[in-house]
């Protein structure tokens, strides 16, 4: 079981802030997941795959694509950061 | 002694400030600070009250760890950093920066550089609510400038 | 909303920020400010207190001017100074400049230089007294070199 | 009647803040002014010819030595000025 978050604008067009899934085998990669939420929600999809949406696998920001999301325990997307 | 907050209740920047300067180092006699209110009006309209989202258990960690950096990186060691969180009414305060120091150059560098990094690097989404609904808000590109300028 | 005042009473700068807080333009923002502290030690002693000495009536007028040059250069037009003189004990507040506006760039410029400003080029004294005696307190090379980078 | 004021260590020097004095006739600039009083106290004379000594004629601080003080209502020697 996976936690996907969406933060700021994406949970907005998500329609939740999270969420809990089981991955299929063939989402290996943070690319796959995004094209894999994008089956199922197109808008979503469109709005993950914007150059500027970033992924945090368990804690740590990843700004490889192709990084692996394998047994991850939390997924999260996040649009620009901008706090104070 | 670093202090970082992150909370969803209003403070007092002026009450913690004091705390923060009654704790301090009595060899430190310079305390630059930083406040940052919710505006009662955005480029082009009112605002009633910001939203701000965070990733709990991850965005502490990193507003820790930003702030650590940034107090070894000018050698201050007396850093107080209070960030809200959740919705915030127009003219509250979203976010107080405070460093103590020895020396004034080091204590205003360090608050400016937090603040530029709060900016651009921590895991905070914000919002503007208004009479003419919802906006996010962004860095801006000169945020993003800002910030460049404190890289080696 | 310019305000400057050099007294001999101490003051707390936190209230005093509250109130300077309370009185700002609600579309400022930002507030960046810094705090001069008396402290209990020197590059090689303990400090008991400060005596500062100032010229009446043209020190006022001269901090009056650098305050109004310092926000037209930053284009900002809220801004507090309070600055002690007379006699200052150990851990008491000497010195607090704040500054609100719309942008933290500009708060953080016009608060930074006027404190460096304030340190060569306004008109005060000072002797710091501890158990060996009294020190008068000159700039140091490196507070003129800062405020030279402030020049055209 | 001119009123002569000492400020920081020349304050210390001079044994006194301020002294109302009639300045002579022949004491015509800043210059001359210095002079006149070392010649009374040569310790506080020599403090004053010290480059980083600065008067201040009726509120305005002077860089000419040669500045007049002729009919000037105050004239302040100030040593480098240090706030904050």
């Amino acid at each position: 079981m996976t936690r996907i978050l969406f933060f700021g604008r994406l949970r907005d067009v998500a329609g939740h802030g999270e969420r809990d899934i089981d991955l299929p085998d063939d989402v290996a990669t943070i690319a796959d997941l995004r094209a894999w939420i994008g089956r199922d929600d197109a808008v979503l999809g469109d709005a993950l795959r914007c150059r500027s949406i970033r992924a945090c696998v368990n804690h740590v920001i990843s700004i490889d694509d192709n990084a692996s999301v394998k047994g991850a325990e939390e997924i999260a997307f996040m649009p620009p950061l901008s706090g104070g | 002694m670093i202090s970082v907050a992150i909370t969803r209740a209003a403070f007092s920047p002026e009450a913690e400030l004091a705390g923060f300067a009654a704790r301090r180092d009595t060899g430190s006699g310079a305390l630059a600070s930083f406040i940052g209110y919710c505006r009662n009006k955005s480029a082009d309209s009112a605002v009633e009250q910001l939203e701000l989202d965070h990733y709990p258990g991850f965005t502490e960690r990193e507003v820790e760890r930003m702030t650590h950096g940034v107090g070894a990186k000018h050698g201050v060691g007396e850093i107080l950093v209070i960030h809200r969180v959740g919705t915030i009414a127009a003219g509250e305060a979203i976010v107080l920066v405070a460093v103590a120091s020895a020396h004034r150059a080091a204590a205003f560098a360090a608050a400016e550089e937090l603040m530029d990094r709060l900016k651009t690097d921590a895991p905070f989404w914000k919002r503007e609510l208004g009479p003419a609904g919802a906006r996010w808000i962004e860095p801006t590109a000169q945020d993003y400038a800002r910030r460049e300028e404190h890289e080696e």
